[in-house]
């Protein structure tokens, strides 16, 4: 078992696929350390969000992801 | 039937939906619908191909099914229908259609105006389109942040 | 084809018309239609089994043509169309018919809700109502004069 | 030849009535003249309006309506 982390819009281009599977648990720091480089860059952005199971994240430093959990990383909409 | 909201992947045909839609009110005193396509042709959409939609589906159709939850609450609304394709589309073909129900016009109109700048700017949705061969990433628009702000 | 204003003596299909104005317009971003209903079965509208509008045919088509040139003028628009009976009608029928195509949304939606104000209020039509076999005048209301007053 | 008088709307109740024709030339007061009672009454009202030829008058007691002209009144329309 494991976390399933998703890459939404250009986020899963700069990750090169669009979901990834990383050991639980995972937080804040251990998802950062899984995502170096640009993508990295994007994801500390304060314009990208996270959700795990489907529920924002208010504070997303306060990511706490456990075995089977799903975390979407989810940039800007694109509007209008 | 008060709240009816779907994603489509295939282009679907708005008066197929707003004819029901219309029929499955009694009583109602007009009905509002917008429909946006994907436009093309001109100024900054000149040589656009395709444009590509994608969502995340544990939350796109919840954001939106609350969205159209909210309208119902804030409009004298007697039902509200919301339907976003996603998947990759062609010029021409609608994107979106919100039609709203209502005794008097004011809340039918003043509904689909709401729900759609909240569409565009609120929900889980990144778009793409195809120049020469090429996607591109469309970025969030400041116009988005001063539609929403309309609403206060 | 940007400006299409008719006044029709027999019911209408919304759907006939709005498909085909769409289709005129390639290169559109959006169409926002509304289309009002003979509102029946509740409160002030309980009993009423059929209505009547009266027009003047020299001046109430020619000043819808006025309407929708000062629409087109004032919102940018690719095009109008706009539909009004006249005639008996039971409650569910189609009265009128506004839709606007524009290449953004904020254009299509405004010019349908300035539209509305102002044939609602500054067009010529009289209208009178059958309740219990009898036909009853409308008066004007003052909601009218307010939502004009809306566009300055 | 005569001015042909359409009554509108509840005008065409009034008058019993929906067009008259009436001797040319006509001003505003031999209309007044041929319409008495509750119809005189109401086409007097400042809500009433009245057209020669399809045409608004600004000021409905500088009517000067000749042979074959159409003069419309034009009551309140009904709104929304």
């Amino acid at each position: 078992m494991s976390v399933r982390i998703v890459f939404l819009g250009k986020l899963a281009d700069l990750a090169g696929v669009a979901e990834r599977d990383l050991p639980a648990p995972l937080d804040w720091q251990g998802l950062l350390d899984a995502v170096p480089g640009p993508l990295g860059e994007a994801v500390r952005s304060e314009r990208t969000r996270i959700a795990v199971n489907g529920a924002l994240l208010a504070d997303k430093s306060a990511l706490s992801a456990g075995e089977g959990d799903e975390v979407a990383l989810l940039p800007p909409v694109s509007g209008g | 039937m008060a709240r009816d909201v779907r994603l489509l992947a295939e282009p679907f045909n708005p008066g197929q939906f707003v004819g029901p839609f219309t029929n499955a009110h009694p009583g109602l005193g007009g009905v509002c619908t917008f429909v946006g396509e994907v436009r093309g042709g001109e100024g900054q959409d000149a040589g656009v191909e395709a444009l590509e939609l994608l969502h995340y589906p544990p939350m796109t159709l919840p954001g939106m099914e609350a969205l159209a939850d909210e309208a119902l609450a804030r409009f004298d609304l007697m039902g509200i229908l919301i339907i976003h394709r996603t998947g990759v589309m062609r010029v021409g073909e609608p994107i979106v259609l919100v039609s709203a129900a209502a005794r008097h016009r004011r809340g039918a109109i003043d509904a689909v105006d709401f729900t759609m700048d909240h569409l565009k700017s609120d929900s889980w949705f990144w778009k793409r389109e195809r120049r020469g061969g090429q996607w591109h990433w469309i970025e969030p628009r400041e116009q988005d942040h001063a539609d929403i702000a309309r609403w206060g």
